[in-house]
């Protein structure tokens, strides 16, 4: 009989219910690229925390010295300086408080609403659909600076209201993709299986239908950071962003751009940070998406 | 047709598939070799995770790599050596020499597509007919399988289960191939729908005198549709023979065993005795004989050295170490029906 | 954490292809651009073509003999969007109708002097009030129709209904139409730079029968020496030459004004060859023009006036001393360095540059932060107590307040920056409620020293015995012993003594310090080597009529 | 199917007079009056009332919103403040330049998107899928003006091939698409890599390839025509994007498209123009997202299915 206790140790830890958390770690774990993502965002984000330590905003963030204007990178200064002679890579560092801040927080609105509500409107259907749908299309073809008028006259101007804006005019995409996933899904035997056995129509989407269409979704979420950096960027050029000098990537392209013939290095360097954040943020993206996606537990 | 007797449709000696995975490498076939003659049907019997599908798709060189490495000393189709076959000549055997009937029905069929274009589709790339003429011998094919003819340009979501799985069997007979592999065609349908599928099969084979390999867990379909029997344990076969031989003078354990999970409808009070455990983990299959932690009549010797197969008798082979040291030994179930 | 060979080879892999993409990046941009990174010199020496006393450039003649091309392309930076002549007062929309219509009277580019145009003679009475203008005669709008007095009588009385040239005739009483060739203008009290305000874009003489058979189409019909082809709001303007006009055809058939918003674009276009001038490139981009063999360089000092209102009914703005310490605090040359690269010249007076009356030695606000420090501390107020928004809504003019912000931040006053869309700003500025505090704002007039003086700081006694700040007196000034001493001097009819009184005024506004003048930048314009005819103007107003480009 | 067609292209109206009533809302709280955007610095009270009345500016928010739908509704989308002229002239001058650069636009993000999303699905982990995910990120994460401007360099000062701007021709699309293209291909090549991972592993693949169906045929007919679904939703999105016109690029390349006539109006608060430019957009996105819709009952009979029922 020593052989069959040895069988039951063997098999209740294969079986045993692993929180879901570990699970994901443990997928997570596998896929090579999504720890690469992860690192180069914990580097980016201790970066963001230890800025204020490293560098003292008023002398070395937005401290001005116009004498070393336009100074190509050099030992002194890693990235160059900027056409008020303020060191680049420390805004850069520190510009990343912002730009990630804004990223984040902007997708995560559109994520919440847009996702509820294109489930909503896939599995519901019908007259909810319908009119779910038609506010989606008001929404997708107001442009974001429209979006971001209203909000600084409405609420006044603040990064938060800025972070709202951007947020608000990228939800229909989510709308869009969170709805078609769920038609494709809505069909399958399992979803009429669940309801067959009384489950209350929420728990059904955010048990069934939700985890299926995770992939499309996660894909949107981990781009859309990067284009929100970009269109803040747009926002603070036309003065409704973030309120100068604050050191953001965006308004550091912006202002670039000017001298972008001669002095390439001074939009380089934000669109390269830029670059480093969504490439990160997409290699972790695409790890969850395989890690979160049930069909693909080995 | 004499001819045809002699050479075998199907040749594989020693072959073995394995899969590389982080979590480390699934020994799923481990040394089998097989036989079968032309209009000859072979059931393949063994528990889930035996190997037996792992076994049919290496056939078709459908095992995907990276993770499946396949390696065998010889593969033969109809003659044809499929090892080395460059992707081309793959595919016109593929359908044509060899075709194959999956599982799971509800998944099997491409939901954009139309059953009849499904069908047409390897009658074209086989018989080099154009668009229409495939779809009219699409039409046929549905109408042979019983399904009506008109239902050809509708969708694989407006089919039960049963009807697709009739489907199936009309891709897979379209071209009539030499050799069919039905992988537990009836497993996901329900009683009737499994005696009409398996009689369909039967009047098919015998009609376009299709050769077929049935991997199934069930012991019953074995008995009414095949002629020769192979018990797979663990990525090896065990027993193998004709029906008669396997099913009359059982000799090794593991068939035992499987033969006693069956309720006897003469004795209703008979207890049944499950074979007790589990299947071996295949990332580290076991010194020795594969079963020999679940068998009853294990020694010491059964735990060192890896039984081959032994010819006991006609076409009867088995791999026991038991028979090997012991010309007589009996197992219990040859000791009753003598 | 052993680290298994598939992990590591995975990650190498994409750090290599990072690397690489970045460096290949950098390198096609550093590379390929550095040779032109030398900083911009100061330029007036460098400037193609004949600058004139007036600080006007003129480019070549017009030779009889060559042959020209048919048609000019000229790239331009900011979008024509109205072409009523007493609609707007933008440079780009100024420059049309000085191509499609003409004026009583017009400037001599040569010596900024009143010259004659429609009227080819004039008399003045004794007291300065009566003007009486002789037409040219066979004078014909580009449809053929002949231009007659009631059609100047039109346009002068349409003026004062129209908010952009209602100033300019503000003095107007009543104009008569004596004969089809005799016009008669009478105004309320003498003004000696009456006639220059007549030679402005927006007093160009309209007809009289088209404006009333169409309304919008009207106005753009002119007798100047090309008529309109085609327009596309936001894409371009087309003009074709009048044949039939009297002092002979121009020598280009053919005008197109091209929008380009991005200024390297603007420049990319030229040195493709796709446009034929570029007007005002950026100003890193200048060296860029001076090493291309087949481009010219044309550049003069403008007269657009950089300045910092002050709004004096604000609290803390309304202390001459905060006034005076936030004037100290402006680092003019940082400014000039950081914000224009260089081109652009310190101004220190409340009139813009080569304005008559012009107070050279007048007392200037250098940058000196103890200075600041002293009148701040005779103001009462303690240095933290402070805190001033300021409105910016270009770049440059960021670039500014943030040096002025970093100086002002030195002697114990908060600035904040507003950075606003140009709309937001105007209608701020404009809105009744005067709802802002400073702001960094420019104007580009040189109609006289008059109207600038009277339109920037200038007020009107209301009925109701109040004062109502004039147009664009953006400081909100409210000082009637300074209108008294400008309407002094615009009847003074002796010369010197007029002078004499606006060097009063400049010192008194000096005093009052209710704006800091801060520079004047540069006009650039690349433009194809060889082209002729064009006259530069420093207020952006230039005059495209004889431009022409050999073949 | 008709049935349903026309039940979307009522549902139209709604839509209009929402995005009209949202942009009549914004306009109205937005700092800036647009009437100091046409008067003159020295206009006194009476012009400036006189032009607010001519412009339709007085009465509250509700008068001035009917008042303009009652015009819309009789196809009149009102003159622009500023230039006097007809919108719906203005914005039919514009319209041409913006299908142009948005339809060759999305021939190359699918151009470079679908090939690279599928060699990244069947490639999947290996450096074929390392170095296209990277390829497609650069097009999202570079700001477009860079890239409009590292092309401009390139292909028209140095090589010439083709102008630096204006929109005459067809050689003048081909940078600001190809600019506005590269955008879009991230997130077209990250929904198919996506879409072909989950198709992939399928069954019915297993039983095209067991007829002998050629590995090519699989991956592009069987596969790729099951994973269309969400590569279309994309589609649509960008489409109706790039359809209200692309502001950088528009600007970088002096391509006079909707885009900027937009943000211009935007910018001199010329309500007429904005309006009626986001109005006629509207129509447009709704037209393509309804040929989305349709299009999705076409790939796979399932959704058509539900569209009948």
């Amino acid at each position: 009989m020593a052989d069959s206790k040895e069988m039951q140790l063997r098999a209740s830890k294969l079986y045993k219910k692993r929180s879901s958390f570990e699970m994901v770690w443990r997928q997570l774990r596998r896929n090579k690229g999504a720890l690469l993502g992860l690192a180069l965002l914990i580097i980016i984000i201790i970066g963001a925390l230890i800025a204020p330590i490293v560098y003292d905003y008023d002398t070395d963030v937005i401290g001005m010295n116009v004498r070393e204007r336009m100074q190509w990178p050099s030992a002194r200064h890693i990235c160059g300086t900027d056409d008020l002679g303020r060191d680049i890579f420390a805004r850069i560092v520190y510009g990343a408080r912002y730009s990630l801040a804004v990223g984040f927080v902007a997708v995560i609105i559109a994520l919440i609403i847009g996702t509820a509500l294109g489930a909503a409107a896939g599995y519901i259907g019908g007259v909810f659909e319908n009119i779910v749908m038609r506010v989606c299309d008001i929404f997708s073809s107001i442009p974001s600076v429209l979006m971001a008028i209203a909000v600084v006259s409405a609420l006044g101007k603040s990064t938060a209201n800025l972070m709202l804006a951007v947020g608000i005019a990228s939800t229909a995409p989510f709308v869009r993709v969170a709805r078609a996933a769920v038609l494709v899904v809505r069909g399958e035997e399992y979803v009429e299986a669940a309801r067959a056995i009384g489950q209350p129509d929420w728990k059904i989407v955010i048990v069934h239908i939700l985890p299926n269409c995770l992939s499309q979704i996660i894909v949107q979420a981990t781009l859309r950071v990067g284009s929100a950096i970009i269109s803040a960027a747009q926002l603070s050029f036309l003065g409704l962003g973030v309120p100068a000098p604050a050191p953001e990537w965006g308004s550091m392209l912006s202002s670039g751009r000017l001298y972008i013939r001669d002095y390439s290095y001074m939009t380089l360097f934000p669109g390269i940070a830029i670059m480093i954040t969504v490439l990160s943020l997409n290699l972790l993206g695409d790890g969850l998406r395989d890690a979160l996606d049930p069909k693909l537990k080995r | 047709m004499d001819k045809n007797e002699e050479r075998d449709i199907l040749r594989i000696e020693n072959l073995n598939v394995r899969f590389e995975t982080e979590d480390g490498v699934v020994h799923a076939v481990n040394g089998i070799d097989m036989k079968l003659g032309y209009r000859k049907t072979l059931g393949l019997v063994g528990e889930t995770g035996a190997g037996k599908t792992t076994t049919a798709l290496a056939m078709l060189r459908l095992v995907p790599n990276p993770p499946g490495v396949v390696e065998c000393d010889r593969l033969e189709i109809d003659g044809q050596d499929v090892r080395g076959m460059s992707a081309s000549k793959l595919e016109q055997v593929r359908g044509k020499e060899i075709s194959m009937i999956f599982q799971d029905p509800m998944t099997a069929l491409n939901p954009v597509f139309t059953v009849g274009e499904q069908i047409a589709e390897s009658i074209e790339i086989h018989e080099h007919l154009s668009k229409e003429k495939a779809l009219e011998k699409a039409g046929d094919m549905l109408e042979l399988v019983g399904i009506p003819r008109q239902r050809a340009n509708e969708y694989p979501h407006q089919f039960s289960g049963g009807m697709k799985q009739r489907v199936v069997i009309a891709i897979a007979l379209a071209c009539n191939p030499k050799l069919l592999i039905a992988d537990e065609p009836t497993t996901a349908l329900d009683v009737t729908i499994q005696a009409q599928v398996l009689e369909l099969m039967n009047e098919l084979k015998e009609k376009y005198d299709t050769s077929m390999i049935m991997i199934t867990h069930d012991l019953g379909i074995v008995a009414e549709v095949c002629d020769d029997v192979a018990v797979m344990y663990a990525g090896r076969i065990v027993e193998q023979g004709s029906l008669e031989e396997v099913y009359g003078k059982t000799m090794h354990p593991y068939t035992e065993g499987l033969f006693n999970s069956l309720p006897n409808i003469k004795n209703r009070q008979a207890m049944l005795k499950p074979i007790h455990g589990l299947m071996p983990d295949p990332t580290n299959l076991p010194e020795g004989c594969a079963f020999a932690p679940r068998c009853n009549y294990a020694t010491e010797e059964c735990k060192k050295a890896c039984p081959a197969l032994r010819n006991v008798g006609g076409t009867h082979m088995v791999a026991c170490v038991r028979y090997e040291k012991d010309p007589n030994f009996m197992i219990d179930r040859r000791k009753q029906n003598g | 954490m052993v680290v298994s060979g598939h992990w590591e080879e995975r990650m190498k892999k994409t750090l290599i292809v990072l690397l690489a993409l970045m460096v290949c990046a950098s390198f096609v941009f550093a590379g390929g651009e550095k040779e032109a990174a030398t900083s911009a010199t100061t330029p007036a020496a460098e400037s193609a073509g004949t600058s004139t006393a007036a600080g006007n450039v003129k480019s070549g003649d017009v030779q009889k003999d060559v042959k020209y091309k048919d048609t000019v392309t000229i790239g331009i930076a900011n979008d024509v969007n109205n072409l009523d002549p007493q609609g707007s007062n933008t440079d780009a929309n100024m420059m049309v109708f000085y191509l499609t219509h003409e004026r009583l009277v017009n400037i001599d580019p040569d010596t900024n002097k009143v010259i004659p145009a429609l009227a080819k003679s004039w008399t003045v009475s004794a007291d300065g009030c009566v003007y009486d203008f002789t037409l040219c005669d066979g004078v014909t709008f580009t449809n053929g129709t002949p231009l007659t007095a009631e059609d100047v009588k039109y346009t002068y009385d349409k003026a004062k209904t129209s908010s952009f040239a209602s100033q300019k005739v503000a003095d107007v009483i009543s104009t008569e139409a004596i004969d089809d060739t005799h016009v008669r203008v009478t105004l309320a009290k003498a003004n000696q730079d009456w006639l220059t305000l007549m030679a402005h874009g927006g007093m160009s003489i309209m007809s009289k029968a088209a404006c009333e058979a169409d309304p919008v189409n009207g106005p753009r019909m002119g007798s100047g020496m090309f008529s309109l082809e085609e327009w596309v709001p936001g894409s371009h303007c087309s003009f074709v030459r009048y044949d039939g006009y009297r002092d002979g055809a121009a020598p280009t058939r053919k005008i197109i004004l091209k929008l380009y918003k991005e200024a390297s674009t603007r420049l990319i276009a030229l040195q493709t060859g796709e446009i034929d001038v570029c007007i005002d490139p950026s100003t890193t981009d200048l060296s860029r023009i001076k090493a291309d063999a087949n481009l010219e360089l044309i550049q003069t000092p403008n007269v657009v006036m950089l300045y910092m209102p002050m709004q004096m009914e604000k609290p803390g703005l309304d202390n001459v001393h905060v006034r005076k310490a936030l004037a100290y605090c402006m680092d003019k040359d940082s400014i000039v360095f950081a914000a224009f690269d260089g081109l652009a010249t310190v101004h220190n007076n409340y009139i813009n540059r080569g304005q008559f009356g012009l107070n050279e030695n007048i007392h200037v606000y250098e940058y000196n932060l103890d200075k600041a420090k002293e009148e701040l501390a005779l103001s009462g107020y303690k240095p933290g107590d402070l805190t001033f928004h300021i409105m910016v809504d270009k770049e440059y003019k960021k670039t500014a307040a943030l040096i002025f912000q970093d100086a002002c931040k030195k002697i114990g006053i908060n600035i904040i920056l507003e950075e606003m869309e140009t709309a937001a700003l105007k209608g701020k500025l404009n809105d009744a409620a005067l709802d802002y505090e400073l702001c960094l704002y420019q104007f580009t007039d040189d109609l006289g020293t008059d109207y600038t003086l009277r339109n920037q700081c200038g007020s009107t006694l209301q009925a109701d015995g109040t004062l109502k700040k004039n147009g664009s007196n953006r400081p909100n000034m409210k000082d009637q012993k300074f209108n008294e001493m400008i309407d002094a001097a615009l009847v003074e009819t002796d010369s010197a003594k007029r002078e004499q009184m606006y060097h009063d005024i400049e010192n008194y506004l000096d005093e009052v310090c209710p704006l800091v003048p801060i520079c004047t930048s540069y006009i650039n314009i690349g433009v194809k080597k060889g082209l002729v005819g064009a006259i530069w103007k420093p207020d952006a107003k230039h005059d495209f009529r004889f431009i022409a480009l050999p073949e | 199917m008709h049935r349903y067609i026309i039940k979307r292209l009522l549902m139209l109206i709604p839509v209009l007079l929402g995005v009209a009533f949202i942009i009549y809302a914004i306009m109205n709280v937005a700092e800036g009056d647009p009437v100091y955007q046409v008067a003159g610095p020295d206009a006194t009270e009476e012009q400036l009332d006189a032009l607010r009345e001519e412009m339709g500016l007085n009465g509250s928010l509700l008068e001035r919103y009917f008042r303009y739908i009652f015009k819309l509704l009789r196809g009149d989308l009102g003159t622009s403040y500023v230039s006097k002229m007809d919108v719906m002239q203005l914005y039919l001058q514009r319209l041409p330049n913006t299908l142009k650069l948005a339809s060759v636009a999305m021939i190359v993000a699918v151009v470079i998107s679908v090939p690279l999303g599928i060699v990244a699905a069947v490639n999947q982990n290996s450096i074929k899928d390392t170095v296209s995910m990277i390829l497609a990120l650069l097009g999202l994460s570079m700001p477009n003006f860079w890239l409009g401007l590292l092309l401009m360099l390139l292909f028209s000062l140095k090589l010439g091939w083709f102008p630096s701007g204006g929109a005459e021709g067809l050689r003048s699309v081909v940078l600001p698409a190809v600019t506005v293209g590269v955008g879009l291909a991230a997130l077209l090549t990250r929904t198919t890599r996506s879409s072909m991972l989950d198709v992939l592993r399928q069954d019915y693949l297993r039983t095209a390839r067991a007829k002998g169906v050629s590995e090519k045929r699989v991956v592009f007919h069987h596969a790729l025509r099951n994973a269309l679904i969400p590569i279309i939703t994309i589609f649509g999105v960008q489409f109706s994007n790039v359809l209200g016109g692309s502001v950088l690029a528009e600007t970088v390349f002096a391509w006079p498209g909707v885009g900027r006539l937009v943000v211009d109006a935007i910018d001199q608060r010329d309500i007429p123009t904005v309006t009626g430019a986001l109005i006629m957009t509207t129509m447009l996105v709704t037209i393509v997202n309804l040929i989305v819709d349709i299009v999705y009952a076409y790939v796979d009979p399932r959704i058509k299915a539900q569209y009948t029922k």
